[in-house]
């Protein structure tokens, strides 16, 4: 029924209804994730001795799904300008590329998360690997609902449907690009 | 549940004149709708069942405070693991699951789409989702009373290690499922939000402009914001402490590297905003109940907004003052309390607004306007005595005792019991179609009101003379056991008996005239704002004809019209109505 | 008084008169009784507190004066608001021939009535910080040169006191150790080593006006300066767990000879933690 | 739009695209260096030109009206006073009047033995 | 259906009448003191460092809460579980509630618990007969005329912690602990730590012939 509500129409803040929203879930999200980035830089600045745990961590690994999550952001990005020009396929094709990016990214995070583990590098013998393994996995959370979201909005848009929701999910899928941007550079780069 | 279907009932004769509206299977109308009145009813009830056990479990240890170690009528035996688990769930279902759900959803989702002439919220089905998350986490916190160990009984703050770990507190499941149900509840709330927030924005109704949106949408908009901006470092930090509890880290176990004090910052990061995330709504009532009720426009409309706005801004720097001496740094705390005092200023300027709304005003006092006229009395006196707290010095002496609790009951008595009375009293004969019995509904405002006072007006000075909070029974400690002392406490629970006793004059009003109250006309008290201009109560899509608004919501006797209100959206003289957007 | 003011005028041109006489007879009233208690507080009143709990350590008669400041100031506040609040409800009560005003435009006339209370509130927080801030700064930041050293260490749910012997210097082979029993001499600058094993616990001796939170991992130093002898009530006023309200302890504040003789006699049998009854 | 614009557009995004990757390229061989402070400078300007640059070229938030990035930076900038109030009694391990010993705890914490082994073994268990 | 299952709760524990008539009543009402730690049916709960006290006999355990009380147990600040245990002692209001629990306590029977920690049983079971069982009785179920208390069924976890009180003066040290300061001597004379187990592992499974 909510196809008729009037409301969902209305636009007296000047932007579309859905996309407001998606730029408030947004503004949610980043108390969340400056939340557990700054509790984990105090730990970090006042524990110079941390360093050879984050020494552990692979930072070939992660410039590799840095690339990926970008270029999964590119075709996103690609999705919607074709779907601006209306063509629902080429833009579902696009979004399944993005889609498929995420996937590749989650797989490689769990074969990191493999090697850390078959190290005994678990949460339960370190702080550090506290605040890596919960950052890291509340992100990942965000990539994989970005892939369902993706999926499905892909298999709107192959009918033509809702073409204006791939810009939507496009602007929640390069957030999650840019909070990678930070987990990267925080836990990876910055020893 | 039981509790839709009762709030169905006022509702069902809207479907007499609704035509386009069949009628559906009542679990599809009354537990699966998305139309946001039958929502905002479902998050009333379960709010208002939510505060009968938090008022039962105030009532019961109470009661040991002042009789200690007899057994409590109707409970029994209260041990000092069933004392704290009570004083935790109290503090839990009162500001989580009462003032929350009542104040911010129940109201939020009636208020906002009727209040700016919308005829639903813009994502129904989020919000009914939104209700369904709240209710599974209700559920999760009562049924965490009963599993083996009992319910969590670390103090609503839940300060590690205390919480973290289950050899401290003694309740392996029920501390874990008590974090669940608080996060779980956050979630709900941050769907509930933004939805709040999208559709006062979006979906106004053609020409309302910032300052034409009524007082209450501004406020829970505003509340609305601050939670998605505050909650967000505590649903980062719950996740980190279900993960002490159960997989065995070390966030904030001392032990091994972990800071205890960096979960009271992410606590009270969110703790002190949310303070005011469930004030700013009821005075938002108060906004539009007070002109209402003396035909005057709202003294300052600017004024009050902007000072909202500052306090909505300012209490996201004041939140140490609940860690004066947990352990933070003494300097940290000069910072604080600085910023704790400034905060007087807008709230002073609120209150100024509302009394200067009075003035020259013609005053009726009905029965929602006796509660909005309390809520300014008695949250005086608890903004005044919050001064002794922020200012360090002085917390030094009363930070966890009694004064506390009396200074913040005396300011969330007010928000989450009257503001919610005065909503509801006012709201009630457009969300239902009749009205309360006035005589009734005095009765029981007069006894509460008395009662109140005398519950929380002598703990203020059993605080003084150094009654702590979370004791289970003073009989331990001789200094504390002087017979003027306990004078003060048995007052102190024979009121509360009293009140309790006081809110079945309450229920019987609500449920009697829910039924059999005199039908309501659509616009009772004559009031301008737009909810008052669709049939009470409203049918799905709310109004009729969508309406168009020219002007303020406050237009009260007005000089140049002969009838003292002038709803927003009658069209001004010689202009006729325009042609309304999406007539159906 | 409103009767006097034709009903029909509208705008702020007609109704400034009475609100001067509102406020001014409000404002005069509140300001003789606040005046009178403060030249009561000033005048020694540090009683108003100690009359409800003795004030029996050295900083305990400043933290009632910052009470009592504070309560002097948001007192004339609190009784401005409610002397204005009633005044008006009963002034504008709903009665025949008495129609409300209508303030459409004039709203920059009565901002005065918002400005000058909101100038005079900022002035009064200012006054409340700086005292504040300087007890606080006295009791929390620094501290006088110690004359002893305790350390207490509290634990799921009881008090351990080291006291220093007789060399009066902790963790030496004197060194008194007791379960909820604290003793000090009066008098004199007792620093406490503030530690918890477990959870948080809270230090607080109600009337002292002392009260420090015990973090497990850290160590916090504080101190006090014991005024009267007797015995008093130490308390957790933190929550730490279902011993929470079963952890009194009590605090003996001993003249030099009884000191002295508890030293002694507690050297006698040092096995003993001396962890009797509290009673 | 006509189809060369489209593909003008895409080309752009092509670019930007080639930007985003090259960026963390140079903090990670600034991190190869070895060189602390280069890393941690790098790394800072990398992360912020690269979040502008998603931002404004892919999430359009030039676009949007102005109260949505004010709304973000509201919430940055939340973050950043929580850290800078926070952090003197997390980030700190002694202060006015305290000190936190125990904040220098092993960074490595050895998992508890398996009391229902005979003693000795157990520790091994996990090398 | 919550508001049922909550006024279930609620009228469960409810004794509308004040004085409680049938001792059993007044046996209930005071143990719920204890079952937070201890459990309803006396099994304890390691969790809480709280042993099964089921089946202890009632001398044994008025005697222990009045040590408690009196501060000779309890009351070093090296004993942790004691110093939990002290508080408690002090929600009953006197020294005849302490009667009453002792003699419900008593009217329980013991709850056997699988080991928690490695032994040698055989290995425990010589040692104890050797060194133990004159006091405790070869069948571990305790004197009355010593104060032996029974340890036949005790958690081992709780018999280990114990004898290193024993041993360590943390516990039994108090000159007015008479059957302390008879048990800390015996208490020493167990070679190490391998043995201190191994007798816990064999008491703990110890089931009395007569039972």
């Amino acid at each position: 029924m909510s196809g008729q509500i009037i409301a969902t129409g209305r636009s007296a803040a000047g932007m579309p209804t859905g996309k407001l929203a998606v730029w408030m879930v947004i503004a949610s999200e980043i108390p969340i994730f400056g939340g557990i980035l700054a509790s984990y830089l105090m730990h970090r600045i006042g524990h110079p001795d941390w360093a050879q745990m984050t020494a552990g961590l692979n930072v070939w690994i992660g410039t590799f799904n840095t690339a990926l999550l970008v270029t999964s952001s590119l075709f996103a990005m690609l999705a919607h300008a074709a779907a601006e020009r209306g063509n629902g396929p080429l833009a579902a094709a696009r979004l399944r590329l993005a889609a498929y990016g995420g996937l590749v990214f989650l797989c490689i995070k769990a074969y990191e998360w493999y090697t850390k583990i078959s190290h005994d590098h678990v949460p339960q013998t370190g702080t550090f690997y506290g605040y890596y393994f919960s950052a890291t996995g509340l992100h990942a959370i965000h990539i994989l609902a970005g892939v369902a979201i993706l999926l499905a909005i892909a298999a709107q848009a192959e009918k033509g449907k809702h073409l204006g929701r791939v810009e939507l999910i496009g602007i929640y899928w390069h957030f999650v690009d840019v909070v990678w941007f930070f987990l990267f550079h925080i836990f990876y780069i910055i020893r | 549940m039981a509790s839709h279907s009762i709030a169905a009932h006022g509702h069902s004769d809207s479907h007499g004149h609704h035509d386009a509206h069949h009628e559906e299977h009542w679990f599809l109308k009354y537990c699966w709708s998305t139309d946001h009145k039958m929502i905002a009813k479902q998050y009333l009830i379960t709010g208002l069942f939510m505060a009968l056990i938090g008022g039962f479990f105030a009532y019961v240890f109470r009661w040991q405070l002042a009789f200690p170690n007899q057994p409590v009528p109707f409970f029994g035996v209260v041990t000092p693991a069933s004392y704290n688990m009570m004083i935790t769930q109290h503090g839990t279902i009162m500001i989580f699951f009462v003032a929350m759900p009542v104040l911010l959803a129940a109201f939020g989702n009636y208020l906002i789409p009727l209040m700016v002439g919308a005829d639903d919220m813009v994502f129904p089905r989020l919000n009914r989702a939104s209700y369904q998350v709240f209710l599974i986490s209700s559920i999760i916190l009562i049924w965490s009373f009963f599993v083996p160990g009992g319910g969590f009984g670390g103090a609503w703050t839940a300060y590690p290690p205390l919480s973290a770990g289950s050899q401290f507190n003694l309740t392996p499941s029920g501390s874990t499922l008590w974090v669940v149900a608080v996060a779980v509840e956050f979630v709900a709330f941050l769907m509930g939000g933004i939805n709040f927030i999208v559709t006062a924005m979006n979906a106004r109704a053609p020409g309302m402009k910032f300052e034409d949106v009524p007082m209450a949408v501004w406020m829970i908009v505003i509340a609305s914001v601050m939670f998605m901006m505050s909650v967000g470092p505590l649903i980062a930090g719950s996740v980190m402490l279900i993960m002490d509890q159960n997989f065995g880290t070390h966030f904030f176990d001392p032990r091994t590297g972990g800071d205890p004090v960096l979960w009271q910052h992410l606590f009270w990061f969110f703790g002190h905003p949310e303070v005011y995330v469930v004030l700013l709504p009821a005075l938002g009532f108060l906004a539009e109940i007070l002109p209402v009720f003396s035909r005057k426009k709202l003294f300052g409309y600017r004024t009050l907004l902007y000072s909202s706005i500052g306090t909505a801004c300012l209490s996201f720097f004041v939140w140490a003052h609940h860690q004066f001496i947990s352990g933070i740094d003494p300097r940290m705390a000069n910072v604080f309390a600085a910023t704790t005092v400034l905060i007087s200023i807008p709230i002073a300027e609120i209150m100024f607004v509302f009394i200067a709304t009075l003035y020259r005003s013609s005053i009726q006092f009905t029965v929602p306007m006796l509660w909005a006229l309390s809520f300014v009395a008695e949250f005086l006196v608890g903004g005044v005595t919050g001064i002794f707290l922020g200012a360090s010095g002085a917390d030094i002496h009363f930070h966890d005792t009694y004064f506390v609790l009396a200074h913040f009951h005396y300011t969330f008595f007010p928000i989450a019991i009257i503001g919610s009375f005065a909503g509801l009293t006012y709201w009630f004969p457009k969300m239902f179609g009749r009205h309360l019995n006035e005589g009734l509904g005095k009765l029981h405002f007069w006894i509460t009101i008395i009662s109140f006072n005398f519950i929380w007006m002598p703990l203020f000075f059993t605080g003084i003379m150094g009654d702590h909070r979370r004791i289970y029974s003073f009989t331990n400690f001789p200094d504390l056991m002087t017979p003027d002392r306990i004078l003060l406490r048995e007052i102190s629970s024979v009121a509360t008996a009293i009140m309790g006793v006081a809110q079945i004059l309450f229920f019987a009003n609500f449920f009697w005239s829910m039924y059999k109250g005199r039908k309501a006309e659509d616009n009772p008290y004559g009031a301008n704002t737009l909810e008052w201009r669709c049939p009470s109560p409203p049918p799905h899509g709310n109004f009729a004809v969508m309406p168009t608004v020219y002007r303020g919501p406050y237009e009260y006797s007005h000089p140049d019209r002969e009838s003292d209100f002038w709803p927003q959206d009658e069209p001004p003289a010689g202009q006729g109505s325009v042609q309304p957007e999406g007539a159906h | 008084m409103a009767e006097q003011h034709p009903s029909h005028e509208s705008g702020g041109s007609g109704w400034q008169p009475l609100a001067r006489s509102v406020y001014s007879l409000t404002i005069l009233g509140v300001v003789t009784v606040i005046t009178a208690i403060l030249l009561y507080i000033f005048a020694g009143g540090e009683d108003l507190i100690a009359r409800l709990i003795p004030a029996n350590s050295s900083f305990a008669g400043d933290i009632d004066f910052v009470i009592l400041i504070i309560a002097g100031l948001v007192g004339f506040w609190f009784f401005a608001s409610i002397f204005a609040f009633f005044a008006l409800l009963y002034q504008s009560r709903r009665r025949p021939g008495h129609k409300p005003e209508y303030l459409g435009k004039h709203d920059h006339q009565l901002h005065t009535w918002i400005s000058w209370p909101h100038w005079l509130v900022i002035a009064c927080d200012l006054i409340i910080i700086v005292v504040a801030v300087k007890v606080w700064h006295q009791v929390k930041q620094v501290a006088p040169p110690a004359d002893t050293v305790v350390r207490v260490t509290a634990q799921q749910w009881g008090w351990t006191f080291r006291h220093p012997g007789t060399d009066n210097k902790l963790d030496t082979a004197d060194d008194i150790v007791t379960i909820d029993r604290l003793h000090v001499p009066v008098d004199k600058v007792v620093h406490f080593e503030l530690q918890s094993k477990d959870v948080m616990h809270d230090f607080s001796v109600p009337v002292f006006r002392l009260k420090q939170d015990a973090v497990p991992g850290r160590t916090i130093n504080g101190w006090f300066k014991p005024t009267k002898a007797g015995a008093f009530d130490i308390q957790c006023a933190e929550m730490c767990g279902i011993g929470h309200g079963l952890m009194p302890a009590r605090i003996f504040v001993e003249t030099p000879e009884q000191h002295a003789a508890f030293i002694e006699d507690s050297a006698r049998n040092a096995s003993v933690p001396g962890g009797q009854s509290i009673y | 739009m006509s189809n060369e614009a489209a593909a003008l557009e895409e080309r752009k995004y092509w670019r930007i695209w080639a930007i985003l990757v090259s960026l963390p390229l140079m903090s990670l061989a600034a991190q190869q260096t070895g060189l602390g402070w280069l890393a941690i400078t790098v790394s800072l300007v990398v992360m912020l030109t690269s979040t502008w640059f998603a931002v404004t070229t892919w999430m359009h938030v030039h676009l949007e009206p102005r109260y949505i990035p004010y709304l973000c930076i509201m919430g940055l900038a939340g973050m950043f006073m929580f850290f800078f109030m926070v952090s003197p009694d997390v980030m700190n391990h002694e202060g006015n009047n305290w000190k936190n010993p125990s904040a220098n705890a092993p960074a490595h914490i050895e998992r508890p033995v398996d009391p229902l082994k005979p003693r000795g073994t157990g520790v091994e268990a996990h090398h | 259906m919550l508001g049922a299952g909550l006024l279930a709760a609620a009228l469960a524990g409810c004794h509308p009448d004040q004085q409680l008539s049938s001792s059993s009543d007044r046996q209930k009402q005071l143990y719920a003191y204890c079952m937070q730690c201890h459990q309803v049916d006396g099994g304890g709960s390691k969790l809480a460092a709280a042993p099964n006290i089921g089946g202890l006999d009632a001398a044994y355990v008025e005697n222990q809460l009045n040590k408690w009380r009196e501060g000779v147990r309890g009351a070093h600040p090296d004993d942790v579980e004691g110093l939990r245990m002290r508080p408690m002692v002090r929600t009953l209001a006197s020294t005849d509630d302490f009667k009453v629990v002792a003699a419900y306590v008593a009217s329980m029977s013991t709850v056997y618990a699988p080991p928690s920690l490695y032994g040698d049983q055989d290995k425990g079971g010589k040692v104890y007969q050797a060194s133990c069982a004159s006091c405790h009785g070869t069948e571990g179920l305790g004197n009355q005329a010593m104060m032996a208390p029974r340890l036949a069924g005790r958690n081992d976890w709780y018999i280990v912690t114990q004898l290193h009180k024993f041993r360590s003066g943390v516990r039994g040290a108090d000159p007015r602990d008479a059957q302390g300061a008879m048990m800390r001597p015996m208490a020493m004379a167990l070679p190490d730590e391998q043995t201190i187990r191994d007798v816990a592992v064999y008491l703990s499974q110890l089931k009395p012939k007569e039972m």
